[in-house]
C-alpha cells in the first residue's frame, strides 16, 4: 500500500472512528491509564481506547502477532501526523506501552511475549516498576531486594520504592538480587501479578500532597520461573536499557510541558509597570535571562531533533536534555511563584486563584524533576565522562 | 556594629535553642497542621513566661528589656524549628511600632499585655500579594471622636488570631490636609471588621482583612495622624532584620539536617558527602550562611544601637536633627535589606541544596526538609524578597 | 530554523578550520601583537581569494553567494584561533549595511570589491564605550551636491585599517524635516577625517575617529537620507549574530584547550579532570556551549530566512507589508539578541574558568588563555552585552 | 614602664623621627622592599627605614637579641595605634619580616636566628620563597626538587616556579626533596644566598603584562649544610606554619584593598541614568547583589577580628576569607571593567583614562587571586573536610 493511500484510509478511519471529544486538549485528569480497574472520565474515552486498541494503534509499531499495529516507520510517522491533524488524544498512557513493552519485544521470550503484549495494547493491564530501593537510589546496582530459587518458584523479600501508580497497578516488572556475590552481574528481571499473596504497597505522600509514588514490601513472594526474563543474572542490561527508555520520555516530556500561568503575563498584572518595565527591576531582569535561556533549550531540542532526522549521531546530547529539561522547568516555577508573590504560596481555599494554587503544587512537584529517572549530578558524571572523556579517579 | 555576644546572650541563645528544640520542635508544626491550628497558644503563654515576648519591651513597661539583638537570637531560634509563634508579629512588629510611633499612654498601656503574652498584635500594611508600602489605598477618614476605616489588607501574618490589628492606613490630620500613612489599633472583634484565614502552603496563620466602616476611637491611633510614615519605614525594617534572624536560624538547621544526611548517606560504596562536588556545594552553602549571619548581627545591632541614638536625639530634639543620627537611619535601611535579601538569597540556595541532596527522600511530606522549603519561600516573601531589597540598595546608594 | 548543516556547509566548516589553524593559529596573533600591527594584510589575500570575504555576496556581485550560515561557520572558525582579520567589519557587516540599505549602482560597485578583498570596510557607530544606537550625536549637514559629516566615533573595529568607513550620522532628506539615521560611505583617506589607533588588550584594531568638516558627495549616502534607520537595526542584528558565531568558535576551542589540560595535569596523583567538582564544571560548561550553539544556528538560519523573504517581500510591495514579515523581524531581533547574550554569557564563564581551571599557568603571558581571555571581553562588549541584550529582550517582549 | 608612659614617649619619638613625608597615603610605586640593591623613592623614605629599623619598630614584638622591638603585645598594640594616627607608611614590606622570620623565630637555631633575623629587622636582605614547582601546584608536597646530602654540604637541583620577586632577592627559603621514598616526610627547608653558583632566575610575564613572578632554575647549587632549617625531613611542618601566614597575609591584605576606581561613580558616569536609575538595568541589579556581597563579606572580617579580640576561636572562618576576599575582589573588577565598557578594556595609551588602564590590569591581575597561595578549589576542600568534617572517599 502507498503511504498516499495509507494516508488517505487512516485519515477516513480516524475522521469515523476518533469522537469529537476526545479531539479537545487532554487534562491531566482525564487521562485513562487503563486497566483491571480502569476509570475513563467518559464513554467516549472508553469507545477511542477499544478501536484503537481493536487496531493496535496504541502501539503502531509492534508485530502484528502480538496485537500492535504492524506498521513501517513511515507508516507510522503518517498515523502521528494525522493524529496531530486532528488533535486527537492518546487513547492509554501506560509503562507497559513506553517501558516494559520495548524490552520484553528485545528480551522477552515467544511465549512471554503473547502473554502480555496483547494486554498491554489493549490497555487490560496496567504495569509499574520495581526499580529502586531504600538504599539503591544513584547507585541503583547495589539493589538488594532477594529473589531465591525454590525449584519450582522464586521467592522475592525486599522493598521498593518510588514505584509510580504501584497502588493502581496490575503486574510490576522488577529488578531483583540474583547473586549476592556479584553487584551487576547478580541482578535478574522478573514480572508478577500485584494480587500475589505478600505484595503489599503503600502511597508516599509529597510535599507537593500528590501521592503518585509507592514504597512497595516484599514478603515471601512466590513468583513462578517462567516470569523471569531474559537471563538469569542477566537484569542489568534490560535495567540499562529501560533507564534510557525512561529519560528519553521524561526529557521529550519537557516536564510540565504546556503547564499553567504565562511568566510574563503574570508579572505584568502581579508586578505591575514602572516608565514602562516591569516595576521589580531585578525580577524583570532575571524572568529575562530565563526566558532566554529557556528558548536556548528548545532551540537545542529542535536542533537535535532535526540532526537526528537527517542520521545524525545526537548521543552525546542525550544526557544534557534531561538536566536541563529539570533546570529549566525549575527554573520557570521558581519564578512564577516569586511572581506571584505570597498569593503564589497558598496551598487550598478560595483565598487564591485555582491557577495560583496549581502553580503552587507544580513548583513543589518540580523539585523532583533533578533526581527521579537520574540525577542531575548523575547527568553531569555522564556528560564529563562519556561525552568529555574525563578519567575516573584512581 | 558587630560586636561578639554578650555572656548574657549566649546564655540566652542556648536557652532559647534548647527551649524551642524540646517544647516547639518541627513535629509540633505538623500536629498544629494536622490540628487545623497555626500555632498553639499554651506554647505561647510558655514564651512569655520565660520572658521572649518581652525582650524589647523596656523594663518599665513590664519587659525584660534585653534588646533587639537579645530578641534577634530568640527569633533565630523560632527559626531553627519553624515555629510559627506570634513571637514576629507581637514581640518585634507590634513592640516597634508602639515604641516608635504611640504616646505614652499607649506604650504603657499596650507594651506590658504584649510582654506577659496577653496581648497579640498584627500589622495589617500590604493590600496585595507583593510587599508595597507605597501603595496603601485604606482610607481612615475623620469622624467625630474618632476615625472610620474603609478598605482591605491582604495576607496579614497572625491576622485571624491576633488580639489587636495596627492597621496601616492614609489619613489627614486636618480636614483638607494632604493624607499621610497613619497606624491605628483595632480590636480583632471590631464591627466591620471581617477576617478570612487563609490556607498556606507552610501553614502559618495569614489572613484577608476587609475593614467596612470600621470605627475606632481617637486614642486608637499610634501617636498622631500624619505623623507615621517615616517611623514606620523603620519599623518595617526592625520586622525585616528580625525576620531575617529567623531565617538565619532556619537556613542553619536545615543546613545542619544536610549535613548530617550528607555524612550518613552511602551510595557508590561511600558517603554521598565525601562526592567532592557534593562537599564544595556544602562549603558554599557554609560561606554563604557565615556571610549571612555577619549581616544579620550586624543589624540587630544597629537597631539598638539606634534606640540609644533615638533615645539620645528625643532629649535633644531641641537642638534639631543630628547629622550622625539621619546617617544612622540611612544605614539602618541599607543594612535592614542587607540583612534581608541577604538571609532571602541563603535561605533559597539551601531550601533547594537541602531538597536536592537528600534525593528522593526529601520530596517526601514525612521529611522536614519540605517544611522548611515551605516556610522558606513564605519569609523570603515576606517585607520584600532579596530583589525587592537589592532595589532598594540600589535607590539607598542613590543609583 | 534550526536545519543541520548541509555537505556544502559542513566542508566549507572543515575547510575553514583547517585554513586558520594552519595559517592563522594564536601565535599568528602573538606575531602581530609582537609586530604591532592589527593583522596581517597577506593573509586577509588569501582569506579573501578562498572566497570567505564574499561568502555572503551573492553570485551576481562576484560572491561565493553561500549565505549567512555559511559565513557564521568561517567565522567560527576564525574565532577559534582568535583571528582578527577584516572578515567580521567588511564580510559580514559592510556587505550587510551594503545589501540592506545600497542603491544597485552601489552594490554594484561595492560588493565585488569587498568579495575580492580590494576594499575592506568599518562601521563607525558608537560615539561612547558602550553600545548605544540611540545615543546618535554625529551630523550630516546638507551642502550643494553633497553632505557635511561633523563629528566623533569611538572605538570603530578596525577603525584605523579599512580603507572604507561607514559612518552612521543623523541627517535631514530635505532642509527642516526631522533628522534621522542615515550611513555614509567615507575613504579612509577623506580630507577632516583623523584616525587614532588604540591599542586594546585583545590587540585587535580599532580606533577613534574624528571628522571635522568631511565632506561626502551625494552617491556617499547608503541608499537615501531618511531611509536607513529601520533597516540599519538589521544590519546590527546581523554583527551581532556573526559576532555570536566568532564567540561561539573561541569559547570552544578554548573549552577543548581546557579539557586537555585537565586530562594531563595530575596533582595529588591523578589527572585533576578525575576530580568530581571540576566534571562537573566543565559538564555544566558543555551544556552552555550546546545551547549557544543552537541559539547560533537558529540565528544565522533566521537571517539566510529573512534574506529569502526581504526579497520576496520587496517584489510584493505593492501588496503592503505582509504580516509574516513582521514577525520574522521581531524575531529575528530577538533570536540576534538571544544569541549575542548567549554567547556573551558563555564566553564569559569558559573565559573565567579557563584561567582557574589551568591554573597558575594560566596567568602567563605565554600561554593562550589570556589571549582568548582579553578578546572575550572585547567580543562581549562589541555590539551589546549580554546585559544590554537581555534589557532589549524583555523590551522586544513588551515587559 | 607603664604603657601610657610608652604611649607619651613613642609619640614624642615618631612626632621628631617620622618624616612629613612618610605620612602620606603609600602608592604602591613607593613601597620599600630593602636589599642589597634596595631603592628608595626618595631620602625621606631612607631615613624612616634606618630609624625604624635601628629600634627594631620593624619587627615590634621580635626579641631585642635579634634586634627586634622587644615590645610586649600590648606596647605593640599601643605603637601600631601611634603610627595610624600620624598615618605613618610601613616603613619596609617584606618577605623577610611577614613570613621567613617568623618560622626562623621558631624552628631556627641560635646561630641562624643571630645570622638573619638582625639584616630582616633592618631591610638589608631581600628574601623570596622557593616553594611551587611546575609540578607541584595544589599538590605542594609532591616537590621534586633534589637536595642531597654530599657530606661537607648539599647539592640541589630543580626549578622552583611563582617565586615573587626572585630576580629581585638577595636570598632564597626554599622546600626540598631530601627523601624520595617519603612524600611529606621527605622535605626539608633550606636557605641560600640567591648569588650561588647554579641559581639562575627568570621573570615570568603575566597576562596583566607585569612580571611579579619568577621561575628559579637550580643547578647542581651547593649550600652549606648550617643552611638547613629544623629537623632534616622536618620542612613539611614548616611549611605549613608559612602557609598559613601567607594565607592569613592575603586575606586580611583583602586583594587590591583600596584601589581605585568607585564602581557606582564610574557606573553612573559611564552608562548614564533613566528614570532615576543606572540605564543598564541588567547591570544595575548586578552591581547592587554584588556591592551587597561586598558589604557582607566586611562584615564578616570585622565580626571575626571583634570575636578574635574576644578570645573566640575563629578558626573555622580561615579558609573562607581567602576564598570569598578572592571571589570578592575578582567580581568587583569585572564589574569594573564592564561598566567602562570599551574603555575599560585599553592596554596603553593616550586613547584611555589612566584609571581605566589601571582598572584593565587589576582586572587582569585579580584572576590570580583564585590561585597563588591557596586555590578557592583548595580552601573549599579545606572548610567542606575540616570545618563541615564531610569524609574523604574511601
Amino acid at each position: 500500500m502507498s503511504l498516499e493511500t495509507f494516508r488517505r484510509d487512516t485519515r477516513a478511519w480516524l475522521e469515523t472512528n476518533c469522537p469529537a471529544a476526545m479531539r479537545t486538549a487532554l487534562d491531566e485528569k482525564e487521562v485513562v491509564w487503563g486497566g483491571r480497574n480502569a476509570s475513563f472520565p467518559n464513554d467516549d474515552a472508553r469507545l477511542w481506547l477499544e478501536r484503537m486498541g481493536e487496531r493496535g494503534w496504541t502501539a503502531p509499531t509492534w508485530p502484528a502477532a502480538y496485537g500492535g499495529g504492524g506498521l513501517a516507520p513511515a507508516e507510522n510517522a503518517v498515523l502521528q501526523e494525522e493524529l496531530r491533524r486532528i488533535g486527537a488524544r492518546a487513547p492509554l498512557w501506560s509503562f507497559g506501552l513506553w517501558m516494559f513493552g520495548p524490552v520484553l519485544l528485545e528480551f522477552g521470550s515467544e511465549a512471554q511475549k503473547h502473554a502480555w503484549l496483547p494486554d498491554i495494547i489493549r490497555g487490560r493491564i496496567r504495569w509499574c516498576q520495581g526499580y529502586s530501593e531504600p538504599g539503591a537510589g544513584s547507585d541503583l546496582a547495589s539493589l538488594a531486594t532477594r529473589c531465591e530459587d525454590r525449584g519450582d518458584h522464586f521467592l522475592v523479600n525486599g522493598q521498593k520504592i518510588w514505584t509510580s501508580y504501584a497502588d493502581k497497578a496490575d503486574w510490576m516488572f522488577c529488578l531483583v538480587r540474583t547473586d549476592t556475590t556479584a553487584k551487576h552481574a547478580g541482578i535478574s528481571f522478573i514480572v508478577f501479578d500485584m494480587r500475589t499473596p505478600g505484595v503489599e504497597t503503600r502511597p508516599i505522600a509529597l510535599i507537593s500532597g500528590e501521592s503518585p509514588f509507592c514504597e512497595t514490601f516484599l514478603t515471601d513472594v512466590r513468583v513462578p520461573k517462567d516470569q523471569l526474563v531474559g537471563q538469569l543474572n542477566g537484569g542489568w542490561e534490560i535495567a540499562k536499557r529501560l533507564l534510557t527508555h525512561e529519560r528519553q520520555s521524561i526529557s521529550t516530556a519537557a516536564f510540565g510541558g504546556g503547564v499553567g500561568l504565562d511568566l510574563v503575563t503574570a508579572a505584568q498584572q502581579s508586578v505591575g509597570l514602572m516608565c514602562g518595565q516591569l516595576a521589580d527591576g531585578d525580577l524583570r531582569v532575571r524572568i529575562a535571562a530565563f526566558r532566554m535561556q529557556e528558548r536556548a533549550f528548545h532551540l537545542t531540542v529542535r536542533r537535535a531533533q532535526a540532526e537526528a532526522r537527517a542520521g545524525g549521531n545526537i548521543d552525546h546530547l542525550a544526557p544534557l536534555f534531561k538536566y536541563a529539561a529539570a533546570s529549566v522547568n525549575q527554573q520557570r516555577l521558581e519564578l512564577l511563584v516569586e511572581t506571584l508573590g505570597l498569593g503564589g504560596l497558598g496551598w487550598e481555599g478560595d483565598g487564591f486563584h485555582p491557577d495560583a494554587l496549581r502553580a503552587t503544587r507544580h513548583w513543589l512537584r518540580s523539585k523532583g524533576n533533578s533526581i527521579e529517572g537520574g540525577t542531575s549530578e548523575i547527568n553531569l558524571n555522564v556528560v564529563a565522562k562519556r561525552v568529555l572523556g574525563l578519567p575516573d579517579p584512581t | 556594629m558587630t560586636r561578639p555576644l554578650t555572656d548574657d546572650q549566649r546564655l540566652l541563645q542556648d536557652s532559647a535553642r534548647e527551649f524551642f528544640a524540646e517544647r516547639a520542635p518541627v513535629k509540633a508544626l505538623r500536629a498544629d497542621r494536622a490540628a487545623g491550628r497555626p500555632f498553639d497558644p499554651a506554647l505561647w503563654q510558655e514564651i512569655a513566661a520565660l520572658g521572649f515576648a518581652g525582650a524589647a519591651v523596656p523594663e518599665a513597661y513590664g519587659g525584660s528589656g534585653m534588646g533587639w539583638r537579645s530578641l534577634g537570637l530568640v527569633l533565630e531560634a523560632a527559626g531553627r524549628t519553624l515555629v510559627a509563634s506570634p513571637l514576629l508579629q507581637s514581640a518585634l512588629v507590634g513592640v516597634a511600632a508602639i515604641e516608635a510611633l504611640g504616646s505614652d499612654a499607649q506604650r504603657a498601656a499596650w507594651l506590658p499585655a504584649i510582654a506577659a503574652g496577653e496581648m497579640t498584635t498584627a500589622l495589617g500594611l500590604d493590600e496585595g500579594a507583593h510587599h508595597a508600602p507605597s501603595r496603601i489605598a485604606m482610607r481612615a477618614v475623620r469622624e467625630p471622636g474618632g476615625w472610620r476605616l474603609e478598605g482591605q489588607k491582604r495576607f496579614v501574618p497572625d491576622g485571624a488570631t491576633a488580639s489587636h490589628l495596627l492597621i496601616a492606613a492614609l489619613a489627614a490630620p486636618t480636614p483638607g490636609a494632604p493624607e499621610s500613612l497613619s497606624v491605628f489599633c483595632v480590636a480583632g472583634s471590631a464591627d466591620g471588621l471581617v477576617r478570612k484565614p487563609l490556607a498556606m502552603a507552610d501553614s502559618r496563620g495569614m489572613a484577608d482583612l476587609d475593614l467596612t466602616a470600621v470605627r475606632v476611637a481617637d486614642d486608637a491611633v499610634l501617636g498622631s495622624v500624619g505623623e507615621a510614615a517615616t517611623a514606620l519605614e523603620g519599623v518595617l525594617d526592625t520586622a525585616r532584620i528580625g525576620l531575617a534572624a529567623e531565617m538565619l536560624g532556619a537556613a542553619d538547621a536545615l543546613f545542619a539536617l544536610t549535613l548530617d544526611h550528607l555524612k550518613t548517606r552511602r551510595q557508590f560504596g561511600q558517603p554521598i558527602g565525601a562526592f567532592q562536588s557534593l562537599q564544595h556545594r556544602a562549603a558554599r552553602m557554609f560561606v554563604d550562611l557565615e556571610l549571612t549571619r555577619s549581616c544579620v548581627l550586624a543589624a540587630l545591632d544597629a537597631l539598638d544601637d539606634a534606640a540609644g541614638v533615638s533615645t539620645s536625639v528625643r532629649s535633644a530634639a531641641a537642638q534639631g536633627a543630628s547629622v550622625a543620627s539621619v546617617a544612622s537611619v540611612a544605614s539602618l535601611a541599607s543594612l535592614a535589606s542587607l540583612a534581608k535579601a541577604r538571609a532571602g538569597d541563603t535561605l533559597h540556595l539551601v531550601s533547594n541544596e537541602a531538597v536536592q541532596l537528600h534525593g528522593g527522600v526529601g520530596m517526601t511530606d514525612a521529611y522536614d526538609a519540605g517544611l522548611y522549603l515551605k516556610r522558606a519561600r513564605v519569609l523570603e516573601t515576606l517585607y520584600g524578597t532579596a530583589g525587592w531589597h537589592r532595589d532598594r540598595s540600589a535607590r539607598l546608594d542613590g543609583y
